[in-house]
């Protein structure tokens, strides 16, 4: 972003005139309002693109009205619904938690979507420590879920509170584990360098650079959807068992912060795992034949497309068994993968 | 970034951190001083970033505000009677406390003002992830081990004690 | 040996089994909807859909038989006698010897079963295809079919005129573009023959003006 | 230029704050959110001084240990906590008294 300022300073006049620090701070009003605005454009779609995949999956049309062919103003108007509806706070709720909970859940994502590289270079803060800034500050949301769940002062709301909780720091291992292997090949933290070394075809990929990424890859995958709540790890907001969950008591602005966090979300695990082992903005050719940013948010459309498909697919995991996949299964292989790829640059040095 | 913009941030961090942590020490409801506390963490991780420490600032977020704050929310709803808003935390001797914590707040405010530190000339910001990963695996190799040691003994310890004993 | 071997094969059966499942629903993505867009777009109905009823008041003829046979009383038919006194005549031909002031169907009792319009003697009472039976007011779902059939006798005795007169004007429009072929024919087979019709079929066409502007009404 | 000493007095009232809520607090969650600020403010130190007075960045990983340490403690603390509120049910540490003899 400095950069970016410094190089539009100097190319204008106008800026030139203004204190370097207006700049600055116009610059960092506009990214924000970029991110935001980036956000709300991927939920806004995603939430489209969920219905017409379950209706095409249980042989539905799904919304086919609102804003001509394919219905693609539903979700802006059911947006517009939200954003009008009475914004009621249950009388025996914490006030004020109650209302933090969503910013901070949304804050959380949105956090996110400054340091997911689209290009090569395009990121609004090209951090040193990329991929762990985003692990780290997607481990925020579930502190928005738990408040939200406590705050609103329902039973069904506190039981998805907890149980969001104890997925989401449970699942954050795996996580992380399977995208350390990724960052010891790259020898990098850095989400835009790793999207470099990750040019010049699809053998390239660090999915398909050792067998051990490959299944890390897989278990990332997997755990990253149970740490977004993704059916078939949906506990949290179970709707046939906790009313929705955390969310139960929310409605209108705050229940749109929520919804829209969650979906946005998708496109923060679709995009580090693009990022991290699809091979970024790169194409699977040895030459880029279009723009990065085509290919990059084509695969991650591709992930999300695949995330959908998955959730129309599975049935709900129990509490039992979702602690079994994540202490017993992907934990455990995500060391063993760790500890392989550790031992293939020893035996492989430099490749 | 200018220093006047870096002084203003830093007054912001700083008020973050000590308002929140006044409202940890204070609060009545023990909910509000672990929620407190996550703006605490915050405020201290801004000044990490302003002190150029940007992996240490991502790590108290992931650790402290993903890991240590979820196991006290845990550990305060599992403790209490939860289904009711209302969570009194006691406090007790705090006239003798605040005498205490004032005399050895001025002493500290003393100390700081009247040493003269050896500051040295500030650098430009590097990148810290490196020589961080670098000292762990070299000077500090053998505290890098006790400490995963300890992390281990912790996590096997933790796991032991708060199970349910169902087969005594 | 074993719970190692169910650790891994169970891993491998989880995996596989997604990928199973996945394959179903991806197939069932590409199917044709079976669902409608309702309002805009409807079902093809069955030829013997059993919908709300309807009673064509103009052909009943006060019989009672689908009062007798409605298994849950939901027609409520009063007939008053004229003697032998015509009251008019259905549209298969039958006198209609009673006067009918109360022909009511209450649609909230009825269960559809379509008992009552089999034996119907002139087919007046018939299931529709109509199937949207929710209305506004529970009093809309009571069907008053007689309070309309004064004027629905009226329509029709109007109706009969009028295809009466339209007939007659049709008929004599044909007549008419007969001998106005004729004529053409005969001009065109020779000059004689023809000269004394023609003046009376242009008298006919002066003295009746309506009759032409009747005719795109009746089509 | 913001001097050390803006540092080193954030560290020193979070410091105090968590000291009086250790000592005035008698449940057991919230004494360890007070070890948390106590822990917090050594931590701002560490990395103060690693930016104005060290010659390298040692500060850093000792405030990753710091960290660690504050993790393992906090997990340890709170099976400590959970097995006293299945034993006596309450987590009032003056209400631990079983030790006496």
């Amino acid at each position: 972003m400095k950069e970016w300022v410094d190089g539009l300073v100097e190319g204008s006049s106008l800026l030139q005139s203004l204190p370097i620090e207006v700049s600055y701070f116009l610059a960092m009003v506009f990214f924000s309002l970029v991110a935001v605005g980036w956000m709300a454009i991927c939920a806004l779609f995603f939430v489209w693109l969920e219905r017409k995949v379950s209706a095409r999956i249980q042989s539905r049309l799904g919304p086919v009205y609102v804003g001509g062919r394919f219905g693609w103003a539903q979700t802006p108007a059911d947006a517009l619904k939200l954003l009008m509806k009475e914004d009621l706070v249950p009388e025996s709720a914490d006030r004020l938690l109650f209302n933090i909970a969503p910013a901070i859940a949304f804050m959380a994502t949105l956090l996110t979507f400054v340091a997911i590289p689209i290009g090569n270079g395009l990121v609004i803060a090209d951090l040193d420590i990329g991929i762990f800034f985003i692990l780290a500050v997607s481990s925020l949301g579930v502190i928005g879920i738990i408040m939200g769940g406590w705050a609103s002062n329902s039973k069904w709301s506190l039981y998805g509170g907890m149980r969001a909780a104890s997925q989401i720091v449970s699942y954050e291992i795996p996580v992380a584990l399977s995208l350390i292997g990724v960052v010891m090949i790259a020898g990098t933290l850095n989400l835009v360098e790793i999207g470099r070394g990750q040019a010049g075809g699809i053998w390239n990929w660090y999915l398909f650079k050792s067998p051990f990424l490959f299944a890390a890859g897989i278990v990332y995958f997997i755990a990253a959807l149970a740490e977004v709540n993704r059916t078939p790890f949906d506990l949290p907001e179970a709707e046939s068992e906790l009313v929705s969950g955390y969310n139960t008591e929310y409605s209108g602005m705050k229940f749109a912060f929520f919804f829209l966090a969650e979906f946005a979300n998708l496109f923060v695990i679709s995009a580090v795992a693009v990022v991290m082992f699809l091979g970024a903005w790169n194409s699977f050719l040895p030459w880029q034949i279009l723009p990065g940013p085509i290919w990059f948010l084509g695969k991650v459309f591709f992930l999300v497309l695949v995330i959908m498909w998955l959730r129309w697919t599975l049935p709900r995991l129990r509490v039992d068994q979702l602690m079994h996949t994540c202490w017993k299964v992907l934990i455990p292989i995500s060391m063993v993968l760790l500890i392989g790829v550790g031992v293939q640059m020893w035996l492989f040095p430099g490749n | 970034m200018s220093d006047e913009i870096r002084l203003g941030v830093f007054l912001g961090f700083g008020m973050i951190t000590l308002v929140s942590g006044a409202v940890v020490a204070l609060a009545r409801t023990i909910i509000y001083s672990v929620f407190a506390l996550l703006f605490t963490f915050f405020g201290v991780a801004g000044l990490y970033v302003l002190l150029h420490a940007d992996f240490l600032a991502a790590t108290q977020v992931m650790i402290y505000v993903g890991g240590i704050l979820v196991l006290l929310l845990f550990g305060v709803m599992l403790t209490h009677k939860i289904a009711t808003v209302q969570l009194r935390s006691a406090s007790m001797q705090r006239g003798p406390a605040a005498l205490i914590c004032g005399g050895l707040l001025a002493l500290l405010l003393y100390v700081i003002f009247k040493t003269p530190w050896p500051v040295k000339e500030l650098g430009p910001a590097t990148p810290t992830v490196q020589r961080i990963g670098r000292y762990l695996m070299t000077d500090y190799l053998l505290a890098f081990e006790v400490i995963s040691v300890l992390l281990f003994a912790v996590l096997v310890g933790a796991a032991l004690m708060a199970r349910r004993e169902t087969n005594r | 040996m074993s719970a190692v071997k169910k650790y891994f094969s169970d891993i491998y059966n989880s995996m596989a089994t997604v990928l199973v499942g996945m394959a179903t629903t991806g197939r069932t993505a590409f199917r044709k909807p079976v669902t409608l867009e309702y309002p805009d777009v409807r079902w093809e109905l069955p030829e013997r859909y059993r919908g709300i009823l309807h009673n064509r008041i103009e052909d009943c003829i006060g019989c009672l038989a689908c009062a007798r046979a409605c298994p849950v009383n939901c027609i409520h038919i009063d007939i008053v006698k004229r003697g032998k006194e015509e009251y008019g005549v259905t549209s298969d031909g039958t006198k209609i010897t009673q006067w009918i002031p109360r022909f009511d169907i209450d649609m909230s009792l009825c269960m559809v079963c379509g008992l009552c319009t089999e034996p119907c003697p002139t087919e007046c009472l018939t299931m529709t295809k109509e199937y949207e039976l929710a209305v506004h007011d529970k009093h809309d779902m009571y069907l008053e079919f007689a309070l309309d059939r004064d004027k629905v006798m009226a329509e029709k005795a109007e109706a009969e005129k009028k295809a009466a007169k339209e007939k007659a004007a049709r008929e004599k429009a044909e007549k008419e573009a007969a001998a106005k072929k004729a004529a053409a024919e005969a001009e065109a087979a020779g000059k004689e023959g023809a000269e004394p019709e023609k003046p009376a079929a242009d008298a006919e066409a002066d003295g009746k003006p309506g009759s032409e502007e009747k005719k795109p009404d009746a089509s | 230029m913001i001097p050390l000493q803006g540092y080193l007095v954030i560290a020193a009232v979070l410091f105090v704050l968590g000291l009086f809520c250790v000592m005035t607090r008698r449940n057991a969650v919230t004494i360890l959110m007070g070890i948390e600020l106590i822990l917090n403010s050594a931590n701002v130190n560490f990395i103060a001084f690693a930016r104005y007075c060290a010659p390298d960045i040692q500060g850093h990983v000792f405030a990753i240990f710091v960290i660690i340490m504050a993790a393992a403690e906090a997990a340890i603390a709170l099976a400590i906590v959970l097995n006293l509120y299945k034993r006596i049910n309450s987590i009032d540490v003056d209400e631990v008294d079983m030790m006496r003899g």
